[in-house]
C-alpha cells in the first residue's frame, strides 16, 4: 500500500519537475522563465518528498522525517532566490518579451537601481 | 725527527704567522714569515742522507676509506729536490718582497697567500696518494688566483686571475678525471701502488683516455702550448709572486706531474708523440714570442713558457738520460728564472716601467744589479760556465738520439736548435736593451741600486748558476741522481755523470751555432719587429675575457629562449613528460579492460554525464566568459557531488558540494579583482598544440582510469571494515579512517589549510588594488547594498544552518558527516550573513578572530594525539568508550571526536579568515579603477 | 558504466589541461579545478566502483572499499586550500603587476590574437 | 616505546600553533625565542634521532595501527640524516631572519615551523599518501613564505612556483590512484613487498603510476625539463626562505630515492629500477643547464640558483649510476650541496644589501662595508660551491666521479659533471671579481651584517671544512644510510610480520 | 569570540521551531536526545540572537497556521493551472507586472508576503520600492490585474497583518 | 514495482536535467544560465531522494539537504555579484 501511495506521489513529483523544466525551456522571456524553478521546487520536490515519506514511513525504523525540512528549506528560499534573479534582471535590463502588461513598470521598478 | 707531515703543515700554520704579525712592522713580519718555511726546508734536509741512499720515507694516515682517499706523504728523490726549491726559493722570495712590496700594499696578506701557495705546492710534491695530490693541485689554483689579482684594482689583474683561474681549473678538472681512472684501473689512489702498476696501466683499455686527462692538466699548469697564453697575464701579479709562481713552482707543477707518473704513463707511443711534440712547440713558440715582447716580465713569461716547452720535450723524448737533462733543466731554470724576474722587479721597482723601448742604459745607475741580471741572462741563454748551458747541451744530445717522429724525426734537433738561438737572440734583448745604449729617458727619479737586502736573493741564485755551471757534479749530483732515480723508478744510469766538458760534439755545435744565430737574430732585430708588427697585436687576456663573455652571451640567449619565463611552456614540458611517461608503459598494455563485472548503464547517470561532459567542454569554449565558467563549473561540482553520492560516497557527496559553495564565493570575489576583460593571449597554433596535448592526456588518464576500474585488486581495506567499529569506535568507516586509522593524514590536511590561510592573510595585506565601479557592460552597480528580503532570510537560515552543522558534527563518526563537513556548513552560513548584510554590520554584532579559531583547532587536533604517549602508546593512538550518564543513558565518548573538534573548528577559522579578509578588503581598500567606470 | 565514467575522467582531463596552458590566471584556477574533479573521481575510482554499498556499517551488506573514499576527502580539502591560495595569489598578481597574465607580462601577439571577451 | 621519531613533526606543528595564539602573535620577540628554541630543539631532535637509528632502524606506528594499515613514520639513517640537515640548515635561516627578515611580514615563525613539520613528514613517513600530504603541508608554508617580504619579484615568482606544484599536486594524486588500485595498499614497503606478485598487466599500471610519481618527484627536485620554476622562485625568495628552501629540492630527490630504491628497487622484477632510464637524460640535462645557467646568470642569487640545478642533476644521478651504488656518494653531496646553497643565498643576501642599488648583480659598484668579511666568507663559498679542495664539495665530487665504474656511464657523468664545474669555477670567479674587486669610489654604504647573521653564515660553513676533515665517519655513515634505503622495505616487512593482529591498544 | 549579546527575550517560536528541527534531523526519541535538543533550541538563539535585526514576532499562532495551510493549498492549486498554461501555446499568454500597494511596514511580514506570491505558481515579486510600499509582482497570465492584486492583498497581506499585529 | 517507478521518474528527471543544460547552453543571457543552474539544483535534490528510495537508505538525505540549502548561497552570491560586484561588502 505505501509502495502505491508513494509511486503516485513520486509520479506527479516527476510530472511537475519535467513541466518545470521545460518551461524553462519553452517560454519566451526571462521574467516568464522565473516562474519555471518555483514550480519545480513546490509541487514538483514537494510530491517526491511526500513519496518519500510515505515510502520510509513503514520500512525504517522510526520516522525520519527529513523530507520536511528539506522541503522547508526550499520553501524559505526559492522566492528569495527568484526575487534576487529577478532584481538582477532589472538591474541588467533585461527586457520583457513585446506585449507583458504593464512593460511601464519596468522603468518604475529600475528606479532603485538608478540611485 | 718531525713526521713529513710537518713540512706542509708547517708551511700552513705559517701562513698565519704575517697576519698576526704584520702589525709590528716589516721586518717582523717577514721574519715570522720566513720562520716556518726555515724550519721545514730543515726537515727537509735533515732527511738528505735518507733520501740519497735510495730510500723513499713515507707517511700515511686514514681520511676517508670510502673514497681511497688517504692522507699520505712521500719523500723520495723527486719530491725533496721540489720540496727543497719550493721553500729555498720561497725563502728568498720572502726576503725580496719584504722590500719590493710598497707600504699601500697589505704585507700580512700578501705573506700569507704565499705561504698558503708554498703549502699547496708541498703538497702536491709530497703527495702519496694521487687524490691528495689533485687536492693540493687545485689548491695551487686557488691561492694563485688570489696572488695574480692582489693588485686587483687593475682591470688586467682581474682579468689575469681570472683567465688562470679557468685554464689551470679546467686542466684540473681534467686531471681529476684522470686520476680517478687510474685509481680505479689500479684499484688504489697510492702513489706507491700506481708506480707499482706501470704495465697494468699502459694495457689498460682506458689508457689514452687517462694519458690525455693528465696531460691535460700538466699542460694547461704548466703553460704548455695552445694553454700557454694564460701565463704572460698572470704578471699583472707583484714580480715576487711571478718570480716563485711563474718560474719556480707552480708552473713546474704541471712538469712535476708528468716527471711523477713517468714511470707509469711513459713508454707509449702515444706519449711520445703527444709530450714531445706539445714540448716542441712550446718551445718554439715561447721563444719566438718572447723575442717580441716590449714588457720585461712579458719577454720573461714568454721565455718561461719556451723552457717549460723544453723540459715537457725531453720527458717526451722517453730516455733515460732525457728524462735526467729534463730534472736538471728543471733545478737551472727554476734558479735562473728567479733571480731574472727579481732583477726585473728591481728594475720596475727603481725606474717605475718595465718597457724595453723606455728602459735604456742602466748599467750606468744600477751596475751591480745589470751584473746579477746578465749572468743570469746568460744562464738562460746558454753559455758555458753556467748552469743553462749544461742542461741545454743534454737536451741538444737528448734530441739527436730520438725516433720519435720517424724519418722526421730530425726536425726536432733542428727546431731545438732554432729555438736555443731565439733564446740566444731575447737574452741578449733583455740585457742590451735595457743596461746598454742611450741614458734613460723621460723618468721621474735617478735610478739607483735597490736596497741591499733586495739584491741578496737575487745574488744568492746567481751565485748558484755559477757553481752549478761550474762544478755540476759535486754541487748537484746527489739531488739530480736522486731526484731522476724517482722519476726513472729507480733506473738510474750507474756511470751518469754531470760534467762541463764533452768534447767536440754535435750538441756543442747545435750551441754554437745557437749563440751565432741568436746574435744574428739580434743584429737583425730591426727588420723581424716590423715584419712582427705587421701582425695584429692580441692581448690574451682580452680575447679570453672577451671570448668568455661572449660564450656568456650565447648561454644567456639560450637560458632567455628556453626557460623563457612562461609559465606556459614550463607547464607544456611538464605535461608532455607526463604524458610521456604515462604514454611509454601504456602502449604494453593489451587489453584495457579487466575482467571485473561491468555496472550496468541506465538513464539517469548518462544523463549525468553528458551534463558533465558538456559543461567540461563548454567551460573551455567559453573560459573567457568568466562568470559564465563559474557557473559551468558549479554544474560540473554538482554533478561530480551527485556521482559521489550514486557511487556509494555520501562522505563525499556532502564534502564536495559544501567545498563547491565555497570556492564559487572566493572565486566570485576574485572576479571582481580580476580583469573584467579576458585578452585571448593564444595563437590559434598555439590553441591547435594545447588542444593536442590535453586530448591525448585525457585519453591517457582516461584509459588508466578504465583499466584500473576494471581489475580487482586485494586491497588492505577488509582492515578498515573490521576494525572501525570495534578499534575506532564508529560506524562510518570512511570517518574512522580520518579521524583514527589515518589520522596523521587529517592533521596533515588541516594544517594545510591553517596554513592557506595564513598564507592568503598574508596576501591580502598590503594588496592595493583597483576595482571596477561598473559592470563589464557598463551599467553601475546597484544601489541596493543589502536586499532587504535577502537580509531577512538569510538570518532566519543562520541558527538553522548552524543546528545542522551541529548535527552532521555529531553524527560524524558513524553517519556521513564530521568535522570538516560540519564546519564548512558552519563557515557557510557566516559567509552567508557576510554576504546579506556586509562586513561592516558583522563586525558590529561579532567579534571573532579567525585566527584563535584556527590556532586553538589545530592545537587540539595535535594535543588530542599526545595524549597516549603519556600512557605510553603511540601518538595518535585512539581510546574509546561508552559512558553512562543519568538520564541520557550510554553515550559514546571517543578521543576523536576531540581531534574532530579541532577540525571543525580549523575548518571554520580557516574559511572565514580567507573570505572574511578578502571582504573586508574590498571596503577598506577601494580604488577605482580607471577608465572603467 | 565504467567506460561512461571514465571517459567523463578523461574529458574533465583534457578540459583542464586545455585551460591550465592558457594564459591569464582565472582560466589556469578554472583549469585546475576541472583537473582536480578528474583527479578526485580518478582516485575514488581506483578501488572500483560499486552502487548501494557505502561504507557505513550496518547500512548495507557490501561495504565498498572506503580508502579511497577517505583519500579523496583528504584530497577535496587540501585542493580547496590550494585553490583558495592560487585565486587570491592571482588577485594579488593583477594588483603588483598590473595585469592578470601568468607571467606577469603578457605577451606581444597580432592584434587579431587579441580580441577582448567580456 | 620510543618517540624521537615523531618529534620533528608534532614539535615545529606544536610551537607553529602556539605562535598563532593571539598573546603570542603580537610579541615578535616572543616569537623568535620560541622559534629560536625551537630549531636548537630540533638540532638536539635530529642529533638524538642519528644516535637511535645508528643503532635500529625506527619504526613509529601512529595511532598504534599496525601497518600496513595504519600510517608509519620510518626513521633510518636516511630520512634521519635528512632531517638532521634540515634542522641544521632551519637553526641557521633562523637566526639570519631574526636581525630583519621575520618582522617584514606577518606568521614569518609560525610559517617557518610548518615548513620545518612538512619537510621533516615528507622524510620520516613511510605512507605514500602521507607523503602528498607532508608534500602539500611543506608546499603551502614554502608559498606563504616565498611571499615574505612583498614586491613584485615575489608576487611573479609565486604565480608560477605555486601553479606549477598545484598541477604536480595533481599528477601526485594520479599516480597514487593508480598505484594504490594496482597495489591495493599505500605503505611503501607493503607496495615494494607487493610487487614482485604483479601480473605483467599489473606491472604496466604500476610502471605508469610510478613514472607519475617520478614526474612529481621530478618537478620538486628541479628535473629538467621540470625545472623552469626553480631559478625565479629562489632568486626571489627573500635570504633566510631561500636559504631553507636549499632543503626543498632534496625532498624531491629525497622521494625518488625512497620510492624508486625501495618500491621500485631490486625486488620489483620486470620494473626494477625501472626510473633510471628516464633519470638518466634528464639528469645529465639538468646539470648540464645549470651548468649554462651559472654562467649566464647576471647576479649571485640566479647563480646560485643555477648550482642548485647543477646539485640536484647530481644528486639525481648519484641515484642511477650503477643501479644505486653510488648513492652513499650522493649523500655525502647532498649533506654539502645544501649547506653550501644555503650559506650562498644568506651572503648574497648581505652582498646585496650592502652594495646598494647593483644589489647583487654583476656589475660595478661601491665597496661593501664589510668586504673583507664578506669576500672571504663568499671565497670559501665558492670553493666549496665550486668543488675545490681544501672544502667539502671536492670530496662530494671525486666520490660521485669514483663511484662510476662503467665507461659509457663515465663519459656522461663525467663530461657534464666536469663540465659544470668548469662552468662554476668561471662564473664564480668572474663573480667575485666583478663583485669585489671591480669597484667605483672608495665610499662604502653603512649597512653592516650584524653578528648574529654572520653567525648564521659562518654556522654554515663551518660545517664544509668538518664535512672534509671528518669526510671518513660522515662517508662511512652515508655509506650505511644507502645500505638502509634498500633495505628498509624488509625492516618494516619484519615489524609487519611480527604485529600479529591489531596492535592497537584496546 | 566575543559576540555582542542582543538582549531580546527568548522567543518561544524559535525555541519550538528548531526544537522540532533537531528532533526532525535526528529523528531519535531519545531522552538523551531530547535534553539535547532543548539545550540546543535555547542556545543557539543566545549565540546567535545579536543577528535578529528586528523584535517583530509571531502573536497568533493559531493564524499562522492557518495561513501556512491556505498558502499550500494554493499552490496545489495553481501548480495544476500554471502547468496547464505552460504545456500550452505559450503564445496565448498574457505575462505582465502588477504594483501592489503595501499596508505592512516591517521586513519580516513583508518577506513572508512575497515570498508567498512567489511560492505561488504564477506569479513572482520581483522588486519592493525603496520605500516598502510597493511590491512589484510579474506574472506570468493576467487576466484582470486589478482582481489580482486584490485577490493577493486579501488573501495573504490581510492575514499576515493579523498574524503579526502590525 | 516502486523500484520500476523510481527509475521511471529517476530517468524523467534526467530529462529534465537536460532540459535545463539546454536553456543553460541557450541563455540567452546569464541569468537564464543561473535560472536553468537553480533549476538543476532541484533536480538534482529530486535525484538524490529518488537514489535514496531506490537503494532504500535514507543516507543520502543530507546530500539533498545541502543542496537545498547550499544551491540557494551560491546562486544569491552570484546574483549579489551582478548586482554589486562585490559580494562582501
Ligand atoms: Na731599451
Ligand atoms: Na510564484
Amino acid at each position: 500500500m505505501n509502495e502505491i501511495i508513494a509511486s503516485i506521489f513520486l509520479l506527479i513529483g516527476g510530472a511537475f519537475l519535467l513541466i518545470g523544466s521545460v518551461g524553462l525551456s519553452k517560454l519566451p522571456d526571462f521574467y516568464m522563465r522565473l516562474h519555471a524553478p518555483t514550480k519545480a521546487s513546490t509541487l514538483g520536490i514537494g510530491a517526491i518528498l511526500i513519496g518519500s515519506i510515505v515510502f520510509f514511513f513503514g520500512q525504517v525504523s522510526g520516522i525520519t522525517v527529513k523530507e520536511i525540512l528539506i522541503t522547508l528549506f526550499l520553501f524559505l528560499t526559492a522566492p528569495i532566490t527568484a526575487h534576487m534573479l529577478s532584481k538582477t534582471a532589472l538591474h541588467t535590463k533585461i527586457p520583457p518579451t513585446e506585449g507583458t502588461i504593464n512593460a511601464d513598470l519596468f522603468d518604475k521598478m529600475r528606479e532603485r537601481e538608478s540611485k | 725527527m718531525l713526521n713529513l707531515y710537518w713540512i706542509p703543515l708547517l708551511t700552513f700554520i705559517g701562513s698565519l704567522a704575517p697576519l698576526v704579525t704584520q702589525k709590528f712592522g716589516r721586518n717582523a713580519c717577514a721574519s715570522a714569515t720566513s720562520f716556518f718555511p726555515l724550519i721545514a726546508i730543515a726537515i727537509v734536509i735533515s732527511n738528505i742522507g735518507t733520501v740519497f741512499s735510495g730510500e723513499t720515507l713515507r707517511f700515511s694516515a686514514q681520511w676517508v676509506p670510502a673514497l681511497g682517499l688517504d692522507l699520505a706523504f712521500r719523500l723520495d728523490g723527486l719530491a725533496m729536490l721540489f720540496a727543497l726549491l719550493i721553500l729555498g726559493i720561497g725563502l728568498l722570495v720572502i726576503l725580496y718582497a719584504r722590500y719590493y712590496l710598497s707600504d699601500k700594499d697589505n704585507m700580512g696578506q700578501f705573506y700569507a697567500y704565499l705561504l698558503l701557495f708554498m703549502t699547496a705546492m708541498l703538497g702536491i710534491v709530497l703527495s702519496n696518494n694521487l687524490l691528495q695530490l689533485w687536492f693540493f693541485w687545485e689548491l695551487t689554483s686557488i691561492s694563485s688566483f688570489l696572488l695574480i689579482g692582489y693588485w686587483h684594482h687593475k682591470s688586467e689583474a682581474r682579468k689575469g686571475a681570472r683567465m688562470a683561474l679557468a685554464v689551470t681549473g679546467a686542466g684540473g678538472l681534467a686531471l681529476l678525471g684522470g686520476v680517478i681512472l687510474i685509481g680505479q684501473t689500479v684499484g688504489s689512489f697510492s702513489l706507491d701502488a700506481v708506480l707499482a702498476s706501470g704495465d697494468l696501466l699502459r694495457n689498460s683499455d682506458h689508457y689514452m683516455v687517462m694519458l690525455v686527462l693528465v696531460l691535460l692538466g700538466a699542460f694547461t699548469k704548466s703553460a704548455q702550448f695552445p694553454f700557454h697564453f694564460w701565463l704572460p697575464h698572470a704578471m699583472s701579479a707583484p714580480t715576487p709572486v711571478s718570480a716563485y709562481l711563474h718560474s719556480a713552482t707552480m708552473v713546474k707543477a704541471g712538469i712535476f706531474l708528468l716527471a711523477r707518473l713517468y714511470p707509469v704513463l711513459s713508454g707509449t707511443e702515444a706519449w711520445f708523440l703527444i709530450v714531445t711534440l706539445t714540448g716542441l712547440m712550446t718551445l718554439l713558440v715561447g721563444a719566438y714570442v718572447a723575442l717580441f715582447k716590449h714588457d720585461l716580465k712579458g719577454l720573461l713569461a714568454y721565455s718561461t713558457v719556451s723552457h717549460l716547452g723544453l723540459i715537457t720535450l725531453l720527458l717526451g723524448l722517453g730516455s733515460e738520460l732525457a728524462a735526467i737533462a729534463a730534472v736538471f733543466h728543471i733545478i737551472n731554470h727554476a734558479i735562473f728564472k728567479a733571480s731574472l724576474f727579481m732583477a726585473a722587479g728591481i728594475i720596475d721597482h727603481e725606474t717605475g716601467t718595465r718597457d724595453m723601448r723606455i728602459l735604456s742604459g742602466l748599467w750606468r745607475y744600477m751596475p751591480h744589479t745589470a751584473t746579477l741580471a746578465m749572468v743570469a741572462s746568460a744562464s738562460m741563454a746558454g753559455v758555458p760556465l753556467l748552469n743553462g748551458f749544461l742542461s741545454k747541451e743534454m737536451f741538444f744530445a737528448e734530441t739527436i738520439h730520438q725516433t720519435t717522429i720517424g724519418s722526421l724525426s730530425w726536425m726536432i734537433p733542428v727546431f731545438s736548435t732554432i729555438g736555443a738561438a731565439l733564446a740566444v737572440a731575447y737574452s741578449l734583448r733583455f740585457i742590451h736593451d735595457v743596461f746598454f745604449g742611450d741614458d734613460i729617458k723621460d723618468i721621474a727619479n735617478v735610478p739607483h741600486e735597490p736596497p741591499r737586502y733586495m739584491r741578496v736573493p737575487v745574488e744568492v741564485l746567481v751565485v748558484l748558476c755559477l757553481i752549478v755551471g761550474i762544478f755540476p757534479d759535486f754541487f748537484i749530483g746527489g739531488i739530480l741522481k736522486a731526484a731522476s732515480s724517482a722519476v726513472l723508478g729507480g733506473a738510474y744510469p750507474a756511470d751518469f755523470h754531470v760534467s762541463l766538458w764533452h768534447g767536440f760534439n754535435l750538441p756543442l755545435l747545435m750551441s754554437a751555432i745557437a749563440m751565432v744565430g741568436g746574435l744574428a737574430l739580434y743584429m737583425n732585430r730591426e727588420r723581424l719587429f716590423s715584419f712582427q708588427s705587421r701582425f695584429p697585436e692580441r692581448n690574451a687576456s682580452e680575447v679570453f675575457d672577451a671570448g668568455v663573455k661572449q660564450l656568456r652571451d650565447y648561454f644567456r640567449i639560450f637560458i632567455n629562449w628556453f626557460e623563457n619565463g612562461s609559465l606556459q611552456r614550463g607547464l607544456f614540458f611538464i605535461l608532455l613528460v607526463a604524458l610521456a611517461m604515462t604514454i611509454v608503459p601504456l602502449t604494453s598494455l593489451t587489453t584495457t579492460a579487466g575482467l571485473r563485472p561491468h555496472l550496468p548503464m541506465n538513464t539517469v547517470m548518462v544523463s549525468g554525464a553528458i551534463l558533465l561532459c558538456v559543461s567540461a567542454v563548454a567551460t573551455v569554449a567559453w573560459h573567457h566568459i568568466r562568470l559564465l565558467a563559474l557557473l559551468l563549473l558549479s554544474v560540473v561540482g554538482l554533478i561530480v557531488s551527485v556521482t559521489f553520492a550514486l557511487y556509494s560516497a555520501p562522505d563525499l557527496a556532502l564534502t564536495q558540494l559544501s567545498v563547491e559553495v565555497v570556492t564559487i564565493v572566493l572565486l566570485l570575489l576574485a572576479l571582481h579583482f580580476l580583469p573584467q576583460v579576458i585578452m585571448n593571449y593564444s595563437s590559434p597554433s598555439r590553441i591547435v598544440r594545447d588542444l593536442s596535448l590535453s586530448v591525448l592526456i585525457g585519453g591517457v588518464v582516461g584509459t588508466v582510469n578504465y583499466a584500473l576500474m576494471t581489475r580487482s585488486t586485494e586491497t588492505i581495506s577488509w582492515f578498515f571494515t573490521e576494525n572501525a567499529k570495534t578499534g575506532g569506535g564508529g560506524t562510518n568507516i570512511v570517518n574512522v579512517i580520518l579521524v583514527d586509522f589515518r589520522g596523521f593524514d587529517t592533521l596533515g590536511e588541516i594544517t594545510v589549510l591553517g596554513i592557506a590561510a595564513l598564507g592568503i592573510y598574508k596576501l591580502i595585506a598590503g594588496m592595493r588594488i583597483a576595482m571596477p565601479a561598473a559592470s563589464a557592460d557598463g551599467i553601475p552597480w546597484s544601489s541596493d547594498k543589502n536586499p532587504l528580503m535577502f537580509s531577512v532570510i538569510s538570518q532566519a537560515l543562520l541558527p538553522l544552518a548552524i543546528m545542522v552543522s551541529l548535527y552532521i558534527f555529531l553524527r560524524g563518526h558513524n553517519l556521513p558527516g564530521g568535522g570538516f563537513i560540519a564546519g564548512l556548513i558552519t563557515a557557510i552560513a557566516i559567509i552567508q550573513q557576510y554576504i546579506a548584510h556586509g562586513t561592516q554590520w558583522m563586525h558590529d554584532r561579532i567579534k571573532i578572530n579567525y585566527l584563535t579559531f584556527i590556532s586553538s583547532g589545530l592545537l587540539i587536533a595535535l594535543t588530542t594525539g599526545l595524549g597516549p604517549i603519556l600512557l605510553g602508546k603511540t601518538y595518535l593512538t585512539s581510546w574509546h568508550d561508552y559512558v553512562a550518564f543519568p538520564l541520557i543513558g550510554k553515550v559514546e565518548l571517543a578521543s576523536a571526536m576531540l581531534f574532530d573538534l579541532g577540525v571543525y573548528l580549523t575548518v571554520i577559522g580557516a574559511v572565514m579568515l580567507i573570505l572574511a579578509n578578502l571582504g573586508g578588503l574590498t571596503t577598506s581598500n577601494r580604488i577605482r579603477e580607471e577608465g572603467e567606470s | 558504466m565504467e567506460l561512461v565514467f571514465s571517459f567523463c575522467v578523461g574529458i574533465l582531463t583534457s578540459c583542464g589541461v586545455y585551460l591550465l596552458l592558457r594564459g591569464s590566471t582565472f582560466s589556469v584556477v578554472v583549469g585546475l579545478t576541472l583537473l582536480s574533479y578528474a583527479v578526485n573521481l580518478f582516485l575514488f575510482s581506483s578501488g572500483g566502483l560499486a552502487v548501494n554499498s557505502a561504507p557505513i556499517l550496518g547500512q548495507n551488506e557490501n561495504v565498498t572499499d572506503p580508502l579511497p573514499q577517505a583519500l579523496v576527502l583528504t584530497a577535496i580539502v587540501i585542493g580547496f586550500a590550494m585553490t583558495a591560495f592560487a585565486v587570491i595569489l592571482a588577485i594579488r598578481a593583477r594588483g603588483d603587476l598590473g595585469n592578470d597574465h601568468v607571467d606577469g607580462n603578457p605577451p606581444e601577439l597580432p592584434d587579431r590574437y587579441r580580441e577582448g571577451h567580456h | 616505546m620510543d618517540h624521537i621519531s615523531i618529534l620533528p613533526v608534532i614539535v615545529p606543528a606544536i610551537l607553529g600553533v602556539i605562535m598563532l595564539m593571539p598573546s603570542l602573535a603580537k610579541s615578535m620577540m616572543l616569537q623568535r625565542w620560541l622559534g629560536f628554541i625551537g630549531v636548537v630543539a630540533l638540532v638536539v631532535i635530529s642529533v638524538l634521532l642519528l644516535k637511535t637509528v645508528s643503532h635500529e632502524t625506527q619504526v613509529y606506528v601512529l595511532g598504534g595501527w599496525q601497518p600496513p594499515f595504519g600510517i608509519i613514520l620510518l626513521a633510518d639513517r636516511l630520512s634521519a640524516l635528512l632531517v638532521a640537515l634540515t634542522s641544521f640548515l632551519a637553526l641557521c635561516a633562523l637566526m639570519y631572519s631574526t636581525a630583519k627578515d621575520d618582522s617584514t611580514g606577518r606568521f614569518f615563525y609560525p610559517l617557518f615551523m610548518f615548513q620545518l613539520m612538512g619537510i621533516n613528514g615528507a622524510f620520516l613517513t613511510g605512507d605514500a599518501f602521507n607523503l602528498f600530504v607532508f608534500f602539500e603541508v611543506l608546499l603551502i608554508a614554502s608559498y606563504a613564505l616565498l611571499l615574505h617580504g612583498g614586491g613584485k619579484a615575489k608576487t611573479a615568482a609565486s604565480v608560477h612556483y605555486v601553479l606549477t606544484n598545484l598541477v604536480g599536486s595533481a599528477f601526485f594524486l594520479l599516480a597514487l590512484g593508480t598505484l594504490y588500485g594496482t597495489l591495493g595498499t599505500l605503505n611503501i614497503a607493503d607496495m615494494a613487498a607487493r610487487m614482485p606478485y604483479l601480473t605483467a598487466e599489473q606491472q604496466t599500471l604500476a610502471k605508469a603510476g610510478g613514472l607519475l610519481l617520478l614526474l612529481v618527484f621530478g618537478i620538486k627536485s628541479a628535473m629538467l625539463p621540470l625545472q623552469f620554476w626553480l631559478t625565479q622562485t629562489y632568486s626571489a625568495a627573500s635570504a633566510p626562505v631561500a636559504a631553507l628552501f636549499a632543503i626543498m629540492t632534496k625532498v624531491g630527490i629525497y622521494s625518488i630515492y625512497r620510492v624508486f630504491g625501495s618500491v621500485f628497487g631490486e625486488q620489483a622484477g620486470d620494473l626494477a629500477f625501472m626510473a633510471s632510464a628516464w633519470i638518466w637524460p634528464m639528469a645529465i640535462g639538468t646539470i648540464i643547464l645549470g651548468a649554462i645557467g651559472v654562467l649566464a646568470a647576471p647576479s649571485l642569487r640566479m647563480l646560485t640558483s643555477n648550482v642548485v640545478l647543477i646539485s640536484a642533476g647530481t644528486l639525481l644521478l648519484s641515484f642511477v649510476i650503477n643501479e644505486g651504488q653510488s648513492l652513499s656518494a650522493g649523500l655525502y653531496y647532498l649533506i654539502h650541496s645544501t649547506l653550501v646553497t644555503g650559506a650562498l643565498f644568506l651572503i648574497a643576501d648581505q652582498i646585496a644589501v650592502q652594495r646598494g642599488a647593483a644589489q647583487d648583480r654583476f656589475v660595478v659598484s661601491k665597496p661593501m662595508n664589510q668586504a673583507p668579511l664578506l669576500s672571504g666568507l663568499y671565497m670559501l663559498c665558492a670553493i666549496a660551491a665550486v668543488g675545490l679542495p681544501p672544502l667539502s664539495g671536492f670530496i662530494g665530487k671525486a666520490y660521485i666521479l669514483a663511484s662510476v665504474k662503467n665507461s659509457t656511464e663515465q663519459v656522461w657523468v663525467w663530461g657534464s659533471v666536469l663540465v659544470a664545474s668548469l662552468m662554476a669555477l668561471i662564473a664564480f670567479g668572474r663573480a667575485g671579481t666583478a663583485m669585489f674587486w671591480h669597484l667605483s669610489g672608495n665610499k662604502p654604504g653603512k649597512e653592516k651584517a650584524t653578528p648574529i647573521q654572520i653567525a648564521a653564515i659562518a654556522l654554515l660553513l663551518l660545517a664544509t671544512p668538518l664535512l672534509t676533515i671528518f669526510a671518513g665517519p660522515v662517508t662511512e655513515f652515508t655509506e650505511q644510510a644507502a645500505a638502509d634505503l634498500y633495505s628498509s622495505s624488509a625492516v618494516i616487512q619484519q615489524v609487519i610480520e611480527n604485529s600479529e593482529g591489531v596492535s592497537h591498544g584496546h | 569570540m566575543v559576540i555582542r549579546y542582543n538582549r531580546q527575550r527568548p522567543s518561544f517560536f524559535n525555541f519550538i521551531f528548531l526544537f522540532v528541527i533537531w528532533i526532525l534531523l535526528t529523528g531519535s526519541y531519545s531522552l538523551g536526545n531530547v535534553l539535547l535538543a532543548v539545550v540546543l533550541s535555547i542556545a543557539i538563539p543566545a549565540v546567535v540572537g545579536g543577528f535578529q535585526r528586528e523584535g517583530l514576532r509571531v502573536r497568533k499562532h493559531r493564524k499562522a497556521f492557518q495561513y501556512f495551510l491556505i498558502m499550500l493549498s494554493d499552490i496545489v492549486l495553481s501548480n495544476f493551472v500554471v502547468a496547464k498554461q505552460v504545456l500550452g501555446k505559450t503564445s496565448a499568454l498574457k505575462p505582465g507586472f502588477i504594483a501592489i500597494p503595501l499596508d505592512m511596514k516591517e521586513a519580516l511580514p513583508i518577506t513572508l508576503f512575497a515570498s508567498t506570491i512567489s511560492l505561488t505558481p504564477g506569479t513572482v515579486s520581483t522588486e519592493l520600492s525603496a520605500d516598502r510600499k510597493t511590491l512589484y509582482v510579474h506574472a506570468l497570465h493576467i487576466e484582470d490585474e486589478q482582481e489580482l492584486i486584490a485577490s493577493i492583498k486579501k488573501r495573504y497581506e490581510a492575514r499576515l497583518k493579523e498574524i503579526f499585529e502590525c | 514495482m516502486l523500484s520500476m517507478v523510481v527509475m521511471f521518474v529517476g530517468a524523467v528527471v534526467g530529462v529534465a536535467l537536460l532540459l535545463n543544460l539546454w536553456r543553460f547552453m541557450k541563455g540567452p543571457h546569464i541569468l537564464d544560465r543561473i535560472i536553468a543552474l537553480d533549476t538543476m539544483y532541484i533536480n538534482a535534490i529530486a535525484l538524490i531522494v529518488l537514489l535514496g528510495l531506490y537503494m532504500g537508505s535514507p543516507l543520502y538525505y543530507e546530500g539533498a539537504l545541502f543542496i537545498a540549502m547550499l544551491g540557494f548561497v551560491s546562486t544569491s552570491a552570484v546574483c549579489k555579484f551582478l548586482l554589486r560586484g562585490d559580494i562582501i561588502e
